[in-house]
């Protein structure tokens, strides 16, 4: 598995080229997840998203996804590109391909890489609304979690 | 010397995104402790650390040469 | 929701033209189902496919798997196409792509399509082997299955 | 008249894709005797079967104007 199955890229993804590196003559199925910037989240409205990545880190831990879902589903191949930098409404922040002989295996391991994301890899999305901007899941004043292990991020789940 | 690195709201509030520190043999918390205390960096006591691009614990020594980076809570995808 | 949303077509699918059906300000998570020909099934190679219709009630039954998407997921919109005619290895049999507010409505309801697709759809895939040519699911000496509702589908399950 | 729809395995061992049969006031199951009967057509009485593009049973009588498809178990997807 090359290395550009895992990438972050400041430039719009092509759902298509991401699909196109799973695509095999022994794939009956391909799933495909696409993140996009969402208009309202609890009635409050984004203008638009800043995602920033610590991008070597990043790119190595969306290999090491790229493993453990090898470890877990052997028939499978992924490749997950995730984009950095400012995006609009409705762009898409990530897109995850997975192509498998079996359907099954296509939806659980594609499910499992987009929870994975927002577990292990360092990056980071910053919100700007009518009224100012914050990073999300640091709000000191209202989030905990611990130290020591990787926590559940937020965002569109 | 210690690279360290910061991300998101902890770079924008230092005002840079990263130090030279001659630190090795500090553990991470000892380094954390430090920061909070000279910068006022709000939080960094609490926030995930990677060292050399893994995830680690306090407890972690610090050698010459490591890349430390403060990983606040993640948000992609 | 028009017609146009579930649809059959003699021409190669275009993904990208799927997806853009279901994309919405409001929505963050689009998932993408493409169902592939797959060469092999137990060691058994496929030369190619022909996939056949009932057209008429294959549209309307797309569409009320539609219907039945937005009863269980209100705010998940929908899109189908499948195709019909001779297909070669990994060309796209079928695309379903689903747009949601949240993720994991966007995978329950793309995999509820799949599924239902493969139990009420009037479409009929028929193998070319090397040594002959078969209609999927219908081998008399061995399929056995009820009369009076609809049964589970093989394929790239 | 009623028209009868043949797909699939069916289409192919009877060698036309349609038929049109006065056979108002038959339920589905006659028809389906018949078809096998007449035509040698194997396994059409285990077949699902649709009425004017709904799926619908055995007993379900046939009206004029009827269009009835004969549904081999489907394998789309």
């Amino acid at each position: 598995m090359t290395s550009n199955y895992f990438e972050l890229t400041d430039q719009p993804i092509v759902t298509e080229a991401v699909i196109e590196k799973v695509k095999r003559r022994e794939a009956g199925a391909v799933t495909t997840f696409i993140g996009t910037v969402r208009e309202f989240t609890n009635d409050k409205r984004t203008l638009k998203l800043e995602y920033q990545a610590y991008q070597s880190m990043a790119e190595k831990k969306l290999a090491d996804i790229g493993d453990e879902v090898y470890e877990i589903w052997p028939d499978a191949v992924a490749a997950i590109t995730h984009r950095i930098g400012m995006l609009d409404i409705s762009d898409a922040a990530v897109v995850i391909a997975v192509s498998s002989p079996h359907r099954k295996t296509a939806y659980e391991a594609n499910e499992y890489i987009i929870n994975r994301i927002k577990e292990v890899v360092p990056i980071w999305k910053k919100e700007f609304w009518e009224d100012g901007t914050s990073w999300v899941g640091d709000q000191l004043e209202k989030t905990h979690y611990p130290t020591g292990e990787p926590w559940k991020g937020e965002g569109h789940d | 010397m210690i690279k360290v690195l910061f991300f998101a709201r902890l770079q924008e509030e230092l005002g840079k995104d990263n130090m030279e520190l001659d630190t090795a043999g500090w553990t991470i918390d000892e380094l954390k402790n430090w920061l909070e205390a000279e910068y006022n960096l709000d939080g960094v006591t609490q926030t995930m650390t990677a060292v050399n691009e893994e995830f680690t614990d306090g407890s972690h020594i610090l050698a010459s040469g490591d890349t430390v980076a403060f990983i606040p809570p993640v948000s992609g995808g």
